[in-house]
């Protein structure tokens, strides 16, 4: 089967998060996202309210131009001051013309 | 000490302690997520349900002394934790707002426990209390909020957007409308939902908050003693300080106190949420740990008998 | 006017509107997804053992009429609803046979919501309603599906799976079978459980129900005004026609009321997974716009006491 | 076999068959994690509530002999079980420890199935007898891992903590602990959550019990017959024993008859988590299938109505 | 520690599609799966029922064919009907030889 | 924007383990891991009990040592038993430094 290589961007964040960094990523050109209910721990181990659930793990299939426009705002918005980390690893997509957007 | 001792036994502050010590010995006890968000939803609306059912037969007249006694309590009292907790606490500015706006506002579960100690102590505090309950949990947030003076970019707006919108004041309010438009006739249908297992439910919710509570326990000794000391001396200034002014509002005995504890109780729920989007840089080490690991027992185990008592005391002095 | 006022001021009604108000101002509210799957269960298998008691009381003498009335309904809604959704909606064949599959099934909510209101308005529906729910449910879908023509291979087979032992009718019916094997005397024992708290159930359910309505709403100006008008019309088509018809099969008047609502409503469980599976090719942003966006809400504020003054009316006029 | 029948026709044993029929058709029903989770911590804490309730009212004297025989029987049953896994069963030596630790400790569901069949049937078992669960968890799970001899390094001690701090003894006791301090009048307050309902959520659990039990009985095959054999004499035998022990030990038929439903049943929530941990080489697929998919559904049917059956005649014989 | 390069299969669907994909997935030679709830948005942002629960993400690790078998079954029975999408990452498995279906 | 590479180190076992698990990783030098609730099926098809919940995945950053150590552990310890199995996957971490534990 035909493929195409991508990057994919997986960002761990505390879940208070979760509508701004849809919406960063959306802005830097992905066209979807799957969303996971994951705890975890780190150097912080910081959740701000546990009535707000647990830590978030967003995946997006993205070009690799999109993926650094996501880690510069990852870097410059919320790296210092929240619970974020991020990674990029390369996969090979089915039909992933339809995950990068043309004319934008 | 008698009503103290009566007061600790209970099957919900039990409950409590025995998720304390479920964390405490690492038992695996867990509530799954779901099921603690499904309870903290049911509480919520339970409470505003009853509380529009009492509001539709309170009236007006009844309620602008409480109302207005609870609005200035709640925009004073982040002045008094802030400038003690950056004086005696010795913490930076952005911490010492942050924290500030958790004892400005209102924890749900201590007014619940109050009002069932207060019951069971034989008082009869008004049934439009859960009224005050939404008017004292945003201004509070609101002055710890400016009291930082460098929230993020939007920060303040985002924070409201979360408080105003946030489940925990949502429900409430929603529970409220919905009450006081239906009226005691058709909630009746509903209460064998919302009202007769609702002191079950907290005890199973008070399980839950014991665990998590249990969990913050660990990050008291990093707080050092003065912060500690502080979580003790707010609420019992604060709480005395409520009930006084609920007894000169003109509310009884069971209220006041019932306010009181209100007044000296400090937020975990809606507070945390909106500093955690203004202030990102506010450690929730300091503000959680205070909140839920100091305060919240200390109430629950102390402050409200106490508030209770003085309460009867000002009402004999009084009147 | 006064009985439609009157069935908009209930917990249940105003609990869904609280919901969807929670998605327009943008609220966190969530019920947790396990949540929400365990409130419909409990509802289901609740239904389900209520329904049965109640037939194991009811001489088959009764039911036959009703069952039957019942059975011919699911059969021609979905034809009336495809020629409609054709012509004047303009959609094509798969669409239009997906949605037909929906306004031929019945959607429980809506029928819990029928008999509350009912009860409320001083009606007396007989006890074996359930009963109906089930027998109308499954025909409908089928129906729907076959006017497809082009499932997908294995299609028909996978949906008629889906459809019989899916949660939905799987739990009514199980419910019933124990209900009407246990009777009244050994039900009672669980009854505090799945009797008495019920209506508050039902009212949290449609809190969440009404956040996801809420999430369909944004979607109906897609949709255009022809298919909006559709779900406006078949239900109340479907739903006088119901309500008369349970009238004359000898019904009292509640009980033909909530029979035209059920007839009225359309699917939005059963229905949904079936033609998903069957006709993955329809589009479920009309489908489900129309059935939980459009014809739910309408039900629940306008068709319901519709077909109460309907069913007065024609039990005064033809008896 | 009246008796038989009668207790196989309630809402309890065919609630659990509904679950295991969902498995057979392979409906889709399925309870969520959190919702299972929730409903087991809600049972094992109110089955802890009434029961130190009970207990801080029973005399300590009534006490000594039944808790002396049940601790005698947790010691003894599970030599018992091992021997006849070992000869009769032909499996290895961890395999016969691991699940000689089940059929030593209790299942609390089968103990409540037993408590309430008892009730329906008529008799009045004594009201402390949860003590007597808690008292029968542990020991025979010790004996068994004992037996295995060769345990995982530190796997012992692991299975203690395990065991001792286990959602499952953590919260029988906790909440018998909360349930004697506060005594029935402050008890009383959380009735309508933790008492009421509780024969309708156990209902619910076995629903989604059945639907475990029905996975573990496509299993049955490979287990072969002599084990499935043993899955149904040992019951028998044990439950037997526990019911002559009750007698003599001077409880009423209906509360030794519980005791035979305990001694009888073979554990499926603390044993299998710590056998697990301390054998990690023995066969979940030997345990637990015989426990929760032979045994269990056993004690139901048959088990707990011939212990009935039996405490009445050793009753009318003795005394 | 010895490990084996292997693929790991990745597909994100709507729950309804569980059990077909499970089938599928087995038929095509692999051992195993582990399955994921997950949320999403993409392209055409459907779910068929929120009774049916969130979407479903099934990780399974395989040989290159039968990833490429399994890409080749989604593409012509779900790409097009219904919300799928599927991507392949090169990982190194623990003691992979078991993942591995011989003589089949 | 700068990205370090590191060894990303994906557990799926059954969740009787997860404290075990936990120790192990954070003492083989992880600095932080994610945890996600997962269902699965393999060649054992096992879980000691329903009452545990589900199995879990457990995903962790560290350096390809680290990776090493955490896979000698898990092949010696628990392989054999329990129903555990792991892979790597390289990967590019924002602010990737933290994630080392440096004068261990
Ligand atoms: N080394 C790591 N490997 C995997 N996930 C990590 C790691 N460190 C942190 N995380 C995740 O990122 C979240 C925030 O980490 P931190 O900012 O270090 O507190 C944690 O809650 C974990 O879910
Ligand atoms: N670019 C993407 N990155 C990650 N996941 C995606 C992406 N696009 C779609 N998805 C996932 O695939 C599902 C179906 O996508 P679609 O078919 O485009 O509606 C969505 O619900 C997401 O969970
Ligand atoms: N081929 C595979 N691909 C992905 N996950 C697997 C695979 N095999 C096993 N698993 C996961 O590992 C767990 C234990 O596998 P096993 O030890 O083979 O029973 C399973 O429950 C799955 O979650
Ligand atoms: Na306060
Ligand atoms: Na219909
Ligand atoms: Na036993």
């Amino acid at each position: 089967m035909k493929t195409v290589p991508l990057t994919k961007v997986t960002i761990v964040s505390e879940s208070l998060l979760k509508d701004e960094i849809i919406a960063m990523i959306r802005k830097r050109g992905a066209t979807g996202f799957t969303l996971t209910k994951v705890e975890g721990e780190g150097s912080r181990g910081v959740r701000a309210s546990d009535w707000e659930g647990r830590n978030i793990q967003i995946e997006t299939l993205v070009s690799s131009e999109t993926a650094q426009g996501i880690l510069q705002d990852l870097s410059t918005e919320y790296f210092e001051s929240y619970a974020v980390i991020a990674w990029l690893s390369e996969v090979q997509v089915l039909r992933g013309e339809k995950f990068v957007r043309t004319g934008e | 000490m008698e009503l103290l001792i009566q007061n600790l036994i209970s099957p919900v502050v039990l409950a409590f302690l025995l998720g304390a010590i479920a964390q405490w010995v690492k038992s695996d006890l867990q509530i799954p997520d779901a099921l603690y968000q499904g309870l903290s939803i049911y509480l919520l609306f339970a409470i505003g349900l009853k509380g529009g059912v009492a509001l539709s037969e309170t009236p007006i007249t009844e309620l602008i002394a409480p109302l207005g006694v609870t609005l200035l309590l709640g925009i004073l009292t982040p002045f008094s934790a802030y400038f003690l907790l950056k004086s005696f606490g010795r913490i930076g500015r952005t911490d010492a707002a942050a924290t500030a706006a958790h004892y400005g506002s209102v924890s749900a579960v201590t007014f619940l426990a109050a009002l069932e100690a207060a019951r069971i102590g034989g008082f009869t505090p008004e049934n439009f209390l859960p009224a005050l309950v939404a008017v004292l949990e945003i201004p509070g947030i609101i002055v710890g909020l400016l009291l930082a003076r460098q929230q993020r970019v939007g920060g303040m707006k985002a924070a409201m957007h979360e408080v105003l919108t946030g489940k925990s004041i949502f429900l409430l309010i929603g529970g409220m409308v919905i009450g006081a438009l239906c009226g005691a006739g058709k909630i009746e249908a509903v209460a064998p939902f919302f009202i007769a297992p609702f002191k079950g439910v907290l005890c199973l919710f008070l399980l839950e908050l014991g665990i998590v509570a249990g969990r913050r326990l660990r990050d008291i000794k990093k707080a050092g003693w003065r912060l500690v000391a502080i979580g003790v001396i707010l609420p019992m200034v604060h709480g005395l300080l409520g009930t006084a002014a609920g007894v000169v509002a003109g509310m009884n005995p069971g209220g006041a106190a019932v306010l009181g504890a209100m007044v000296g109780s400090a937020s975990y729920i809606a507070a945390p949420a909106a500093v955690r989007i203004a202030l990102p840089k506010a450690s929730p080490g300091i503000y959680l740990t205070l909140s839920l690991g100091v305060t919240f027992p200390f109430n629950l185990a102390v402050g409200i008998p106490t508030f209770l008592a003085f309460a009867e005391f000002c009402h004999r002095t009084f009147s």
